[in-house]
């Protein structure tokens, strides 16, 4: 077992108390936590070298934009992109797909155009879409879920035809920890010439990624969700890509020049930054990615694939208890989402939180999943590096406690 | 007895498990529903009124058990009274509760006013995050009342 | 004069040296520096109550939730909201026109309306409403500026008419400090129901601010011009209008519900907030504000004025110097644009960086104001409540440097 | 001599003020444009090549001493240079600045690349923000030459 234990002191967060238990925190699919490494990265540039970037001629404003910059290349370096340019800094994934939908979806697609998705999408990968088929009556297929909560690809070749402009999946779920089927996205689209748009919020933070490798078209993440500040997200595109996606706001930064009636935009991927940056996020972004890389991103994948193993393991022994998703760990990742007999997620989420383990009840911002599992809400417990067998084991007690507290022998 | 032990009482569980009056109203009557976006506990009442008083009510949603029991609980103390009655049990419910009732809050003592079993959801008060769950059929109500 | 010198060292970053002198910040209209009670803010949301907010049934979520709202109420309190919800977060001003110029703008303007814009404007205030000019061939129509550096209104009343459905003006140029007309815009607007949006991006860090007086449509800001993290900003609206405003971003939180073609919105202000929110730069948001109050706006106001028209005379001393902007303190904020001699806007900055001194240099995104002024380009010192009075002596002999190295005579 | 003595030596400050060859050609000519977005230093170029030698040049633009300086030195010595020759100084000039000049750097020893009053612009490089600004004309040149 790769024990990462000795990493828990980093994060100063994990040693409080929740109604008098020590924090066991199982929610990282929705933020994780953050070292100090990161906060101090971030505290130091405001106490040293804090100005607006880009526009000054000054010292602390040439620093602020080395920082900035610097930033950049080691998230560009992360994901093996070829070069800082391919990597525009947003506030998250969420933020990235709507650059996407509006900016190359609102000036790319026309009616009877289809973009296609899957049912596991997050609703950030699918509202986007829906927003611009308003203006743009464009069509949205889905791809269902087979019985083994994998992407079900039996109808994908019938689907694909030049009618299809974009297909845009999760990399991985965070419902059901299912991987998204990108290789064969990509390969169904070219034969098309659509475009992929890969959802990496769940992927790019557990386990290693490679663009070059992938050759998906665009890439989304959120920092907040591997161990940098809230506020900072990137959009990794192909350079062609970039070049004919139109810029979605407007303002400073991002202009080559600006007349009364019409502007002309700055160069890639300046153009797509309108405004101040969240420039101190994206410092904690890059010491986020310097913290994961000196770990090593398949020591983080590895952890994860062993944790989330003994998890479904352990789950197992609670009678009436359901996983929803892949059962093998090595198909999946760290996001498990189950049931527990009559007893709402909700209530579950409220007896566990009585032990200090935070997990997240609910629809997990998935609604048609949910509707495809006919189930109304789960419970999800997600890992990261931090997280122990313990504290799976907490998990496990808080469950037969919850079992007990509704009347359920054990 | 420990907050949780508080929290999930038998006859909360009871009437979680087996809601009264779930369904749906054939003749003619008053629909409301509600919804809780944070949690997606959803919550759907019948009302049917005749010369101010409710004569008869259904229920439907799905959620967690403190949703749906108050709502269960919320059938059986509303049937049978008027409007203003009706109303006024709303109010002392969410004083009970600790949520605020506006510029006009009732007497929580005065007669007709009697929560019975829901007082068995008093527990809810310490779980600040679920007060809102308790409160969705009584949301509910209020929306259905205001179309009488 | 108002002496607020001891709050120097609440900025840590005010003890460092630039080029061996001690640093002079003089930059503030592109963003503030960060007081110790902001950071620590902070870095104890990070180290004691960090989870995503709003989905979570449990402690630590439900803590980061109130942190998050109650930052909201700050803010909202801060210019005299009457209520929380009229505040909807943003990543900053730009953000924030930009969201207006999308969701209020592409969904009611059609061809042939107006908007009313000033050639003083910020790039920010600028492009979007282009962009959506693009989409709706809307006409963008603006008011020039007189010799005293003040808005032209000479020829407003030829120019209201019921083709006008948005004036968008700042609350304060960030070129020459001049104040807009804020109340004229807004009883113009009424006279033929069209909105008034105002860019408050240098007004509310600045002066005391009352959006139930100033009775605009629309207020946008930004947090890091105001003591807050980067990455935070803020739109205020009339309870009215943002229920008629459509969503500019699809995701998570913003939803009531979501099927596979159609969804439902979340009401007002999570309608307006897609994805994870930038939650920590928030609750900075929250401890700036507070900071700001306890000094008092009021104070903060009367120390920029005092502070403002010592440097107006002290910069009259420079021989060839041109200050554009109006001259009497109290009409006007302290952003102070000037040009000396020959010697370029860069030139100038790059020397009195070597003093420690940082000013900016260039367009100051307002190409238009700089083309209406004839400038390619000017220097500019800005103030905020940290600055001192020796500073704008260390300026000027600065300058009298850059006219010695130039071989002017002093 | 203080670092801000060494950038804005006499010659630099002179050619700033008189800068040469300022104007445009009206024959026929290669016309190149430069803009540094960062800053707004704009500068554009025409240049007359006869026979792959640079015949003429004219030079507009606005911005700081260093690049409206850099850009009139330019025109000193790159008129009556080859195109090779001209593309050699250009190198020569970006490895004094220690811009990166990609796998292929010349030998800046090698005759011909002799950059006079260039020299001048050395200081430049203690201050790393305005490299860019002497390098603007350069990478205008170019953008021309490649046109050629
Ligand atoms: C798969 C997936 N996509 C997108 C998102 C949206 O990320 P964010 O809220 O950081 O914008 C999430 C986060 O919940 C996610 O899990
Ligand atoms: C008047 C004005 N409006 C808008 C902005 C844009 O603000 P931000 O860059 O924070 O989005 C600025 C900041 O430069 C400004 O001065």
């Amino acid at each position: 077992m790769t024990d990462l234990s000795h990493l828990r002191e980093d994060f100063p967060i994990l040693s409080r108390e929740v109604n008098g238990h020590p924090l066991v925190y199982l929610d990282s699919a929705a933020t994780t936590q953050k070292p100090i490494q990161v906060l101090d990265a971030v505290d130091a540039f405001y106490r040293t070298e804090n100005a607006n970037v880009h526009r000054g001629a000054y010292t602390l404003s040439a620093e602020a934009t080395d920082a900035y910059e610097g930033a950049r290349a080691k998230v560009a370096s992360f994901i093996n992109a070829s070069s800082p340019n391919e990597i525009v800094f947003s506030r998250g994934a969420t933020s990235s797909l709507n650059h996407i939908a509006y900016g190359w979806g609102l000036n790319h697609l026309s009616e009877g155009d289809r973009v296609v998705l899957t049912v596991m999408e997050h609703h950030s990968n699918v509202v986007p879409w829906q927003l611009v088929a308003r203006h743009k009556g464009i069509e949205l297929v889905y791809l269902t879920m087979d019985d083994r909560y994998e992407v079900d690809l039996s109808g994908l070749d019938d689907l694909i035809d030049e009618r299809v402009k974009i297909i845009s999946v999760s990399g991985m779920s965070n419902v059901t920890g299912t991987l998204g089927p990108v290789r064969t996205m990509v390969e169904a689209a070219r034969s098309v010439g659509a475009l992929v748009v890969v959802d990496g919020a769940q992927l790019v933070p557990h386990s290693p990624t490679d663009v070059q490798d992938l050759d998906a078209d665009f890439l989304v993440f959120s920092g907040h969700k591997m161990l940098a500040p809230t506020g900072i997200g990137a959009m990794w595109g192909k350079p062609e890509r970039l070049e004919e996606m139109e810029p979605t706001e407007g303002g400073g930064e991002m202009i080559a020049d600006v007349g009364l009636y019409e502007s002309r935009w700055a160069p890639v991927p300046q153009k797509f930054e309108a405004g101040t940056p969240p420039i101190a996020q994206a410092v904690g972004f890059g010491a986020a990615v310097d913290y994961l890389t000196a770990v090593g991103m398949e020591t983080v994948r590895d952890h994860e694939q062993e944790i989330t193993g003994y998890a479904m393991k352990r789950l197992a022994e609670v009678p009436d208890l359901i996983v929803y998703g892949p059962s093998d760990p090595e198909n999946r990742g760290g996001a498990v989402s189950f049931s527990l007999a009559d007893i709402h997620a909700h209530d579950i989420a409220t007896i566990l939180d009585q032990h200090g383990i935070e997990v997240r009840a609910g629809h997990h911002c998935a609604k048609p999943l949910m509707r495809h599992l006919q189930v109304p809400a789960t419970a999800r417990a997600s890992f990261y590096l931090y997280n122990t067998t313990d504290e799976v084991d907490s998990l496990v007690d808080g469950l037969f406690d919850a079992r007990s507290l509704f009347g359920l022998d054990s | 007895m420990s907050s949780l032990d508080e929290l999930y009482r038998q006859v909360i569980l009871d009437h979680y498990r087996n809601p009264r009056r779930r369904g749906s109203l054939t003749g003619p009557h008053i629909h409301a529903e509600g919804l809780n976006p944070s949690c997606g506990d959803e919550f759907s009442l019948d009302l049917q009124i005749e010369d101010g008083v409710i004569t008869d009510a259904a229920i439907q949603g799905q959620g967690c058990s403190i949703s749906q029991a108050s709502g269960s609980m919320m059938t059986d103390v509303i049937v049978g009274k008027t409007i203003d009655e009706a109303r006024e049990l709303t109010a002392t419910f969410k004083l009970m509760m600790g949520i605020d009732v506006g510029d006009d809050p009732l007497d929580p003592d005065r007669p007709g006013a009697v929560l019975g079993d829901l007082e068995a959801l008093q527990g809810v008060k310490k779980f600040p995050v679920r007060i809102k769950c308790a409160d969705l059929p009584w949301t509910t109500l209020t929306d259905a009342l205001d179309q009488a």
